[in-house]
C-alpha cells in the first residue's frame, strides 16, 4: 500500500512543504525555551519570505534573498525581542500586532515597489538550487526524501541537530533552559537575563527569516499575499505538542507533513478537497488530546498555568 | 539601569491611546511619502470615507460586525482567556442562520428569530468545545479555539459546496433566503443588526460592571488561582464564557447572512478579516467591554476609510491595516496593554 | 470633468488572478478609445463590493463594471436604485435582469477542452490530470471539459481524478499547488491544467519532479513565468470582452446577456492565436498538434462539435 | 582583634517617595554571623539585595574587605565572593542539584558540559561542610531542607566569602534548623562570613553574635548578641513591648465540623502524596497540623478545600458530603479559609482592597442582589474590614499589590475571619509576617475559637503550633503520624515526629 499511495515523490514534496514550519517550530522552541511564547511565527514567515524574494529580485541571486530574508526577519523580531523583555509587553498582544503587521506590510509594500497586489512573480527572482548529489538518490527512503531538496532543508535538520545538542548538552544551553524556567532563579545566578532573552529571540528570528525564504524560493519563486497561510500557526502548535523540545516539536512537523501529504491523496480518492483539507488539524487536535490525557487529573495545576 | 534611564526621559504624560494613534499615524504617513505617495491626501480620504455624514451608513453598516466580533474577543479577554476561534464560530453561527430559514417552515419573522437564536446557540455550543477540552484535558483554549476553526470552516464549505449548494450558481454557496425572513432594514445598507448589536454591548458592558458574574470574571482575569481559591468555579466558568462569546460571534454570522448577503457565502464572512480587527480593537482595551467597543468603532471608521482612500488615491487600504498594527504594538510595547498579573 | 466615467470593480484585491488584471487592462483599454475616464474600486467581499458598486454609481459612472459571480446579488439592487447607471457584469449573469444591466460570461469550458486534446495528443506517460483552486462548480468549467478534451483525441488516454489547492488561500498558495502538483506528478501525470489563479506558479514549478511533463495556465499568456514547463494557456480575454460589451453599451447595441467562447474570441488558446513562437509556450515546439487543434476549433465553431458545459447548473 | 568584611556606609534606596533605606550603615565582622532585623517592610530584603549587587544604591558605598565595589549586577558580587540564600529559593526544579549548583559557571570539555566532573566537583564541595545532597537528584523531588543546601552550595561552589541567608529557617523543621546551624557553624569556622536575616528571636540568640535592627529604613539600633535579649530586640524593632505569648483559656469542644476519612491524593503516580488521612475537627477547638512543607500538608488542605479532587476518601462539612464538590460548594457548607500564599492565591494584587475584601460574599446580600452588584456596600464593607483590622492602606479603591505582606496578609485574614463560617482552615497565617502583625493574628485566631468556631491551623512554625493548637496532628510523608495533646507536646517530640522518627520520639 505504501508503494502505491505513499510515494517517494510524496514523501519529497511533503519534506519540502514541512521545511518552513520547522524552522518556525525551532524558533519557536527557543524562544519558548527563554520564557518568551512567540506566537509571531506566521508573521515572520511572511517577512521572511518576502524579503527574501526583494532580496533575490534586486541582486539577482538566490543566497541574496536568503541573507535579506534573515536580516529583515530578524529586523522584525527586535519588536518581540525587546517588547516582550525590556519593555514588558504581553506577549500574546504583541506577537497578534506582529502578524497584522507583517500581512499588511509586505502586501502594502508589494504593492508598492512592484506595483502588483496578490501575486508577485518574475523571471528576475532566482530561486534556490535544488541539491542533487547522485549518491544519495539511489538510496530508499534517504534519496526520497533528501534527493532534490533546497540547502534550507538540509539546513532544517541539521539545525535541528543543533540545537537540541546547544540545548541540552553546553552551558549555553543550560542557562537559556534556566532562563526560561525561573527568570528571576537565573538572574540571581549572575545571568543577564533579558540579553538571553533578546539574544535568543533575534536568532529565532534568524531561523523564521530562513523558513521565509524556504517558503517563496524553495518551494517556488513566487511572493503571494498572506503566502505563510497558517503555516506559523501549526509552528505555533508543533512547539507545544513539541513542550519546547526541538526533536518533540520536528516530530509534531513530520506529523503535521503526513497528516498533510495524505490528505492530498485522499482527495484523488473522490473525498471533497474541503473536508481533506480539514485532516491535518484533524489529526493535530487528536495529537493534542492524546498528549494531555495524562495530565488530566492535576486539575489545580492546569488552572495555576492558566494563571 | 537602563529603567531609570528611560523615566528621566519620559515624555510629557500624554493619555495613552491617543499618542499611540498619533504614532501610528505619523509612521504611517512616512511609510506613504516613502513610497511616494501624499500622506495628506491619504488621511484626508480616510477621514471623508469614514466620517462625512453620507458615509455614517457605511461606517456603521462595516462597525456591526467589527464591534460585535470584538466583544467576542473581549469577553473571555476580561477573565484573561482568548478566543482565538471567532472565525469558526461566525461561519457555524452563518451557516446555522442561513439553513433554518431555508429547510424550516414556519411564517418568515418567526424563522427569523429561530435562526437568529439557533446560530448563536450553535456558534456557542462550538466554542464550548474548546473551553471543554481545557477543563477537561488542559488543552491550552488558545490554541485548540483556533485549530477547531479550521474544520469548522472546512465542513460548511462542503455542506454549501455540495449538498446544500445553490445549484443554478457555479459557486459554493446556499441558496437565497426568503424575502420574510430576512432582517428588516433599517435605511440604506442599514439593517436591524445595528439594534441587536447595540443591545448586546450594552449588555456585555453592564454584566461588566454591574454583576456578580462580571465581578468573578474581572477577578478572574486579574488572578484566576484567586478566583477558583475564592469560590469561583473556573471549569464552569470557562465554559459559561466561550459559550457566550462563541454566542456573539454566531450573531454576528446570522446578522451578515440574514441582514445583507442573504444566503451563506463560502469564504465572505472571513475575508474581511473582522476576527482579528476585532482581537486587536479587544487587545487594546485590555477585555474592558466599553473600551473595547469604542476601539472596535475606531476600527471600523479607519477601515472604511481605508476603502475610499483606496478609490481615490492610488494607495493601498492594507495601509490601515498598518496603521491598527502599529498603534497595538505602540500601546502593547510602551503602555503595557494586555499585560497580566504575574 | 466633462468625461464620462468607467468603473471596474473587482471583487477581490486585483492580481489574486490575472483575470482581474486583465479585465483591469480592458477598461483602461477601452475607456482611453472612448475618451472616458477609467477607475478601479477593489473590494474584499460582498459588503465592501456592495459600497464599491454604490460608490461608483453615486459618482455618476456612466458604465461600472462588475467582475465574477460575487455580484450577482448586489448588483441588481444597485441597479435598482441608480437605474441611469448601466452597469455590466462580466463573467457572471445575475438572475434579475433590470434594463440597465448587462452581463458577459465565457465559454470556459470549450477553451479547456482545446487544451486538454493538446495534452492527450502530447503525453508521453498517457496520464493527464488537472487541479483547481476550490472544488466548486465553476472550476470544473476548466478541470472536467479538460478531461474531456484528452480523451476526444485519445480514448485511452488515463485521465486522473482532479485535485484542489483548497487550505486558507487557495486561489494565492503557490506552495501548496506546488505540492498538489507533486501528486499527480508522482503518479507519472505529465499534462496537468493548473487552474489555480496565484497558485498556478507552484503548480508548474511542480512540473520540474517530472522530466517532460508540462501545465497549462490560465486567463493570460502564463508560459515566461515558468519557462519550458508550460504547454499552453487557456485565455480568458476579459479585456476584449470588456472592451467589447462597454463599446457597446456606450453605442446602444450591446445585448443583456452575451455569451462569449472560441467562436466570439472571448476564450482562446496561446497556441493557436498567432505569436505562438514567440509565446515562449512548449506547445511552440509541436505544430501539428496546433493544425490538429485549431481543426478541432473550426468544428467547435462551426457547431459541428458540441462540447458540455459540465458547470450543470439548473435552469 | 577581628577584621572587618563588609561595609556598607549610607546607603539609601528609594522607590518613589518611600524610602526604603535611608542611610543605613552596616558593619560586618569576618566570620560572625550577624542578623538583620525588623518588621515587615522595614528595608532588609532592599539592603540585601543591594550588597547583593542585584539592585544599586542610589547613594552611599559598599566596601568589601577595604576595597570599594561598584556592582553592576549580581554577577559582579558573587565574582567579589558574595552568596545570597533567598527567602523564596531560587532554584530551578527540572534540573538536577549539580545543574542548579554549577549553572553559569560550568565546567566544560569540547565545548560540552563535563557532566562528570561537574557532579562530581558538587559531591566533594557537598562533602566538606557536611551537606548531604545527592547531586544527581532532580531539584523538584527533595525537601525543603535538602534544597535550601543546594542553595548552600551554589554559593560556595562560587566560594563565597560572605553568605546572606533571607529568613532561611522560615521552613525548616528544627532537626533541620539544628543541621542548618552546624552548617553555619563550619562555615564560620572556616573565616566564613555570615548575614542573617529573621524574624525569629529564639533563632538570632542561639546563633548570632551582632544584631542590627531595621525600623522604617533606619538603623534603630545595633547590639550584641549576647548582651542583649529577645525583648529589647522586640522593642527596637517595634518601638513597643509585644506580648509573645498567647493568652488562651481550654477548649470547649463541640459537635464534629469537619470529618475526613481515607483521604488519598495522588495516588496516580505510585506513592500517595496524602496518604489515607483521617481528621477531625470540632467546633470550638484548634487542631493545628505540624509538619515539614512537603509532606503532603498542602495536597491534605486542597482536597479538604475542593481545590483538587481527592483519589479517594470522603470530606463532611457539618455532615454534608463535599468530596468531590467545588470550593464553591465547600465555601456554601460553611468554610473560611486563609491560604498559605496571601499573594498568589489570597489576593488579586491589580485589584483594589474592595474588590478584594468582596470575594466570596458576592453572591449574596447585601452585596448582591439577584445577581445585581451593589457597589455602595461593597465599598462599606471594605471600609468596614479595613478599620476593624487595621489595614494600613490608604483608600480601599487601591490595589493591594502596594501593600506590605503584612497588610496583605492582613486583608485575607479580615475577609476569611468575616465569612463566619463555622470551618476556618488557616493556612501559614503568619508567614513572613512581623510580630505585631503576628501577635493581631494569633489574638483573632484564638477568638474566632472561642466563639465555637472549628479552626483547622496548618504551619511549619512549631512555636505557632504549641501556642495555638488545642490538639496536633503531626504529618509525615502524607500520613497523619500522631496526635500530641498541646499539653504534652514539646519542640523535641514534635520536631521527632515531623521527622518521621517515630520511635524515639515516643
Ligand atoms: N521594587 C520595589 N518597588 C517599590 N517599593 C518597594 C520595592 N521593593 C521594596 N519596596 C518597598 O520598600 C520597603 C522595604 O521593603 P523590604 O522588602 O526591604 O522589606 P523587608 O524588611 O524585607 O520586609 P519583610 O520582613 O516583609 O521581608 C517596603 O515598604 C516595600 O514596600
Ligand atoms: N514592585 C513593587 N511595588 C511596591 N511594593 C513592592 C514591590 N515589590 C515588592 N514590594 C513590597 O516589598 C515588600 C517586601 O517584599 P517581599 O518579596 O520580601 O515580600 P514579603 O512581604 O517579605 O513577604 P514574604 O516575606 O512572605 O515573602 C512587600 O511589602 C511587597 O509588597
Ligand atoms: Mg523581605
Ligand atoms: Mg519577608
Amino acid at each position: 500500500m505504501m508503494g502505491g499511495f505513499i510515494t517517494p515523490f510524496l514523501i519529497n514534496s511533503a519534506v519540502q512543504a514541512i521545511t518552513p514550519i520547522l524552522l518556525a517550530a525551532l524558533a519557536g522552541t527557543l524562544c519558548g525555551r527563554v520564557g518568551v511564547f512567540n506566537m509571531a511565527m506566521e508573521g515572520q514567515l511572511l517577512v521572511g519570505a518576502f524579503a527574501a524574494v526583494v532580496g533575490s529580485f534586486y541582486t539577482g541571486s538566490a543566497l541574496g534573498g536568503v541573507i535579506v530574508a534573515i536580516v529583515a526577519t530578524v529586523g522584525f523580531s527586535l519588536i518581540l525581542a525587546y517588547g516582550a523583555t525590556v519593555f514588558r509587553g504581553d506577549s500574546v498582544v504583541i506577537c497578534i500586532g506582529m502578524n497584522l503587521l507583517a500581512s499588511g506590510l509586505t502586501a502594502y509594500l508589494l504593492r508598492q515597489m512592484f506595483g502588483v497586489s496578490g501575486t508577485f512573480s518574475d523571471p528576475g527572482i532566482v530561486g534556490l538550487e535544488k541539491i542533487r548529489i547522485a549518491a544519495i538518490n539511489t538510496i530508499p527512503w534517504i534519496g526520497w526524501i533528501f534527493s532534490r531538496q533546497t540547502a534550507i532543508t538540509w539546513l532544517a535538520w541539521i539545525l535541528t541537530a543543533i540545537v537540541t545538542i546547544v540545548m541540552f548538552r553546553t552551558p549555553l544551553g543550560l542557562r537559556l533552559r534556566g532562563v526560561g524556567e525561573d527568570a528571576s532563579a537565573a538572574e540571581t545566578m549572575g545571568i543577564d537575563v533579558t540579553r538571553y532573552r533578546v539574544v535568543t529571540v533575534l536568532v529565532a528570528g534568524a531561523l523564521t527569516g530562513l523558513g521565509g525564504a524556504q517558503l517563496s524560493l524553495g518551494t517556488v519563486s513566487i511572493f503571494s499575499e498572506d503566502m505563510s497561510a497558517g503555516r506559523g500557526w501549526i509552528a505555533v502548535v508543533a512547539v507545544m505538542l513539541g513542550r519546547n523540545h526541538p526533536l518533540w516539536a520536528a516530530l509534531a512537523c513530520v506529523l503535521f507533513g503526513l497528516a498533510d501529504a495524505f490528505s492530498v491523496r485522499l482527495q484523488g480518492q473522490g473525498l471533497p478537497n474541503q473536508l481533506t483539507d480539514v485532516v491535518p488539524y484533524v489529526v493535530t487536535l487528536i495529537a493534542l488530546v492524546i498528549s494531555h490525557r495524562r495530565r488530566r487529573s492535576r486539575v489545580s495545576e492546569t488552572i495555576t498555568a492558566h494563571a | 539601569m537602563s529603567g531609570s534611564a528611560r523615566s528621566s526621559f519620559r515624555l510629557p504624560r500624554i493619555p495613552a491611546v491617543p499618542l499611540a494613534v498619533l504614532v501610528g499615524v505619523v509612521l504611517g504617513a512616512l511609510l506613504v511619502l516613502v513610497s511616494g505617495g501624499d500622506p495628506v491626501a491619504a488621511y484626508r480620504e480616510i477621514l471623508i470615507g469614514a466620517l462625512a455624514p453620507a458615509n455614517w451608513p457605511n461606517t456603521l453598516n462595516w462597525a456591526v460586525p467589527l464591534v460585535g466580533m470584538t466583544l467576542v474577543a473581549a469577553i473571555p479577554l476580561r477573565g484573561g482567556m482568548v478566543n482565538l476561534g471567532g472565525d469558526g464560530q461566525l461561519v457555524v453561527g452563518g451557516l446555522v442562520a442561513a439553513l433554518v430559514p431555508l429547510y424550516l417552515p414556519g411564517p418568515g419573522p418567526l424563522l427569523t428569530i429561530v435562526a437568529i437564536i439557533a446560530a448563536m446557540i450553535a456558534a456557542g455550543l462550538y466554542a464550548s468545545i474548546a473551553a471543554w477540552g481545557e477543563t477537561r484535558f488542559g488543552i491550552p483554549m488558545l490554541i485548540s479555539s483556533l485549530l477547531l476553526s479550521y474544520p469548522a470552516i472546512g465542513v460548511a464549505s462542503y455542506i454549501v459546496g455540495f449538498p446544500l449548494r445553490d445549484t443554478t450558481t457555479g459557486l459554493a454557496q446556499t441558496v437565497m433566503i426568503p424575502d420574510a425572513a430576512r432582517l428588516p432594514t433599517i435605511s440604506g445598507p442599514l439593517n436591524v443588526g445595528l439594534i441587536l448589536m447595540m443591545i448586546v454591548a450594552i449588555a456585555v458592558v453592564f454584566y461588566d460592571r454591574r454583576t456578580v458574574g462580571g465581578y468573578e470574571l474581572r477577578m478572574r482575569g486579574l488572578n484566576a488561582k484567586f478566583a477558583g481559591y475564592g469560590g469561583v468555579s473556573l471549569g464552569p466558568q470557562t465554559v459559561r464564557i466561550m459559550f457566550a462569546s462563541g454566542a456573539i460571534a454566531g450573531l454576528v454570522g446570522a446578522i451578515i447572512v440574514l441582514g445583507s448577503q442573504y444566503r451563506f457565502q463560502d469564504g465572505a464572512l472571513l475575508s474581511p478579516g473582522y476576527t482579528w480587527s476585532g482581537l486587536m480593537a479587544a487587545l487594546l482595551a485590555g477585555g474592558e467591554p466599553l473600551g473595547a467597543t469604542g476601539a472596535g468603532l475606531f476600527f471600523a471608521a479607519l477601515q472604511t476609510g481605508g476603502f475610499a482612500m483606496q478609490r481615490e488615491t492610488a494607495i493601498p487600504r492594507v495601509l490601515t491595516m498598518v496603521l491598527q498594527a502599529i498603534i497595538i504594538l505602540f500601546l502593547a510595547i510602551r503602555h503595557g496593554v494586555g499585560r497580566r498579573a504575574s | 470633468q466633462d468625461k464620462p466615467l468607467i468603473v471596474y470593480v473587482s471583487p477581490n484585491p486585483i492580481g489574486v488572478n490575472d483575470f482581474l488584471k486583465l479585465g483591469k487592462a480592458g477598461t483602461e483599454k477601452v475607456a482611453a478609445e472612448l475618451g472616458a475616464t477609467a477607475k478601479t474600486y477593489e473590494s474584499t467581499d460582498p459588503t465592501t463590493g456592495r459600497q464599491n458598486l454604490e460608490a461608483a454609481a453615486k459618482e455618476g459612472a456612466k458604465v461600472v463594471i462588475a467582475i465574477s459571480f460575487q455580484f450577482d446579488d448586489i448588483v441588481p439592487e444597485v441597479a435598482a436604485a441608480y437605474p441611469d447607471v448601466k452597469f455590466l457584469v462580466v463573467d457572471s449573469c445575475p438572475k434579475t435582469l433590470h434594463p440597465n444591466i448587462f452581463c458577459s460570461v465565457f465559454r470556459e469550458y470549450e477553451a479547456s477542452f482545446l487544451a486538454g486534446a493538446e495534452a492527450g495528443l502530447t503525453t508521453e506517460t498517457g496520464k493527464v490530470g488537472a487541479i483547481g483552486a476550490l472544488d466548486i462548480p465553476f472550476i470544473h468549467r476548466y478541470t472536467d471539459a479538460f478531461g474531456e478534451g484528452a480523451k476526444h483525441v485519445k480514448a485511452d488516454v488515463e485521465v486522473a481524478p482532479s485535485v484542489w489547492v483548497g487550505g486558507n488561500n487557495p486561489f494565492s498558495d503557490p506552495a501548496r499547488g506546488q505540492q498538489r502538483a507533486s501528486v499527480l506528478v508522482s503518479d507519472n501525470v505529465d499534462r496537468v491544467m493548473a487552474a489555480g489563479a496565484g497558485s498556478n506558479g507552484g503548480i508548474f514549478k511542480g512540473m520540474e519532479d517530472l522530466p517532460g511533463a508540462a501545465a497549462f495556465g490560465v486567463d493570460t499568456n502564463q508560459c515566461p513565468q515558468a519557462p519550458g514547463l508550460v504547454m499552453d494557456n487557456v485565455e480568458k480575454r476579459t479585456d476584449i470582452v470588456i472592451e467589447k460589451g462597454v463599446a457597446g453599451i456606450f453605442k446602444g447595441d450591446q445585448p443583456q446577456v452575451a455569451a462569449l467562447g472560441l467562436a466570439e474570441g472571448g476564450m482562446t488558446l496561446t497556441g493557436i492565436e498567432p505569436g505562438v513562437e514567440s509565446s515562449g509556450c512548449l506547445i511552440a515546439k509541436y505544430p501539428d498538434v496546433i493544425t490538429k487543434v485549431k481543426a478541432l476549433r473550426d468544428d467547435i465553431v462551426s457547431g459541428k462539435l458540441k462540447v458540455a458545459d459540465p458547470m450543470q447548473l439548473t435552469k | 582583634m577581628a577584621t572587618v568584611e563588609l561595609e556598607a556606609i549610607g546607603i539609601v534606596k528609594r522607590y518613589g517617595p518611600l524610602v526604603a533605606n535611608d542611610h543605613i550603615d552596616l558593619s560586618v565582622l569576618r566570620g560572625e554571623v550577624h542578623a538583620v532585623m525588623g518588621e515587615n517592610g522595614a528595608g532588609k530584603s532592599t539592603l540585601m539585595s543591594i550588597l547583593y549587587g542585584m539592585q544599586p544604591p542610589d547613594e552611599g558605598s559598599i566596601i568589601l574587605r577595604g576595597a570599594e565595589m561598584h556592582y553592576r549586577s549580581a554577577l559582579d558580587a558573587i565574582g567579589a565572593g558574595m552568596g545570597m540564600v533567598h527567602q523564596a529559593f531560587k532554584l530551578f526544579n527540572s534540573l538536577s542539584v549539580w545543574e542548579n549548583v554549577v549553572y553559569g559557571m560550568e565546567p566544560t570539555r569540547a565545548g560540552l558540559i563535563d557532566r562528570k566532573k561537574a557532579a562530581a566537583d558538587v559531591a566533594a564541595l557537598a562533602a566538606r561542610y557536611r551537606l548531604l545532597v545527592d547531586p544527581n537528584a532532580i531539584v523538584g523531588k527533595l525537601s525543603v531542607g535538602v534544597r535550601q543546601r543546594v542553595e548552600i552550595l551554589k554559593a560556595l561552589y562560587r566560594d563565597a566569602r560572605v553568605l546572606i541567608l533571607d529568613e532561611p529557617t522560615a521552613v525548616l523543621t528544627p532537626q533541620e534548623r539544628d543541621g542548618l546551624f552546624d552548617v553555619i557553624r563550619n562555615l564560620t569556622a572556616d573565616d566564613r562570613t555570615i548575614l542573617f536575616v529573621t524574624h525569629k528571636l529564639h533563632e538570632v540568640m542561639a546563633i548570632t553574635d551582632r544584631v542590627t535592627v531595621l525600623r522604617d529604613g533606619r538603623v534603630v539600633e545595633r547590639m550584641v548578641t549576647k548582651e542583649t535579649s529577645a525583648r529589647e530586640i522586640i522593642r527596637a524593632m517595634t518601638g513597643r513591648a509585644v506580648n509573645l505569648k498567647v493568652e488562651k483559656g481550654p477548649s470547649q469542644p463541640g459537635a464534629v465540623v469537619l470529618a475526613a476519612r481515607g483521604l488519598t491524593v495522588g495516588a496516580d503516580g505510585g506513592k500517595p502524596v496524602v496518604d489515607h488521612v483521617d481528621l477531625d475537627v470540632r467546633a470550638g477547638e484548634i487542631v493545628g497540623i505540624a509538619g515539614v512543607a512537603g509532606n503532603g500538608q498542602t495536597e491534605l488542605i486542597e482536597a479538604l478545600t475542593g481545590l483538587r479532587i481527592p483519589d479517594s476518601g470522603t470530606v463532611t462539612l457539618r455532615g454534608k458530603p463535599v468530596t468531590a464538590l467545588d470550593v464553591e460548594r465547600h465555601r456554601d457548607a460553611g468554610l473560611a479559609y486563609i491560604p498559605e500564599d496571601r499573594a498568589t492565591t489570597g489576593t488579586a494584587l491589580p485589584a483594589s482592597a474592595a474588590d478584594n475584601l468582596a470575594m466570596g460574599f458576592q453572591r449574596h446580600a447585601p452585596l448582591s442582589r439577584s445577581g445585581l452588584l451593589d457597589g455602595k456596600a461593597i465599598t462599606a464593607h471594605a471600609r468596614d474590614l479595613i478599620a476593624r483590622f487595621g489595614v494600613k492602606i490608604g483608600s480601599e479603591k487601591l490595589p493591594v499589590k502596594t501593600l506590605s505582606g503584612g497588610n496583605l496578609q492582613k486583608i485575607v485574614v479580615a475577609r476569611e475571619l468575616s465569612h463566619t463560617a463555622p470551618l476556618l482552615i488557616a493556612e501559614q497565617p503568619t508567614r513572613g509576617v512581623d510580630v505585631g502583625a503576628i501577635e493581631f493574628i494569633h489574638g483573632q485566631l484564638v477568638a474566632e475559637r472561642d466563639k465555637g468556631r472549628a479552626v483547622l491551623l496548618v504551619s511549619a512554625e512549631l512555636t505557632e503550633i504549641m501556642a495555638l493548637a488545642d490538639r496536633i496532628l503531626v504529618m509525615f510523608d502524607g500520613r497523619i503520624l500522631a496526635e500530641v495533646p498541646a499539653a504534652e507536646a514539646t519542640e523535641e517530640t514534635l520536631g521527632l515526629l515531623m521527622a518521621g522518627r517515630v520511635a524515639e520520639a515516643a
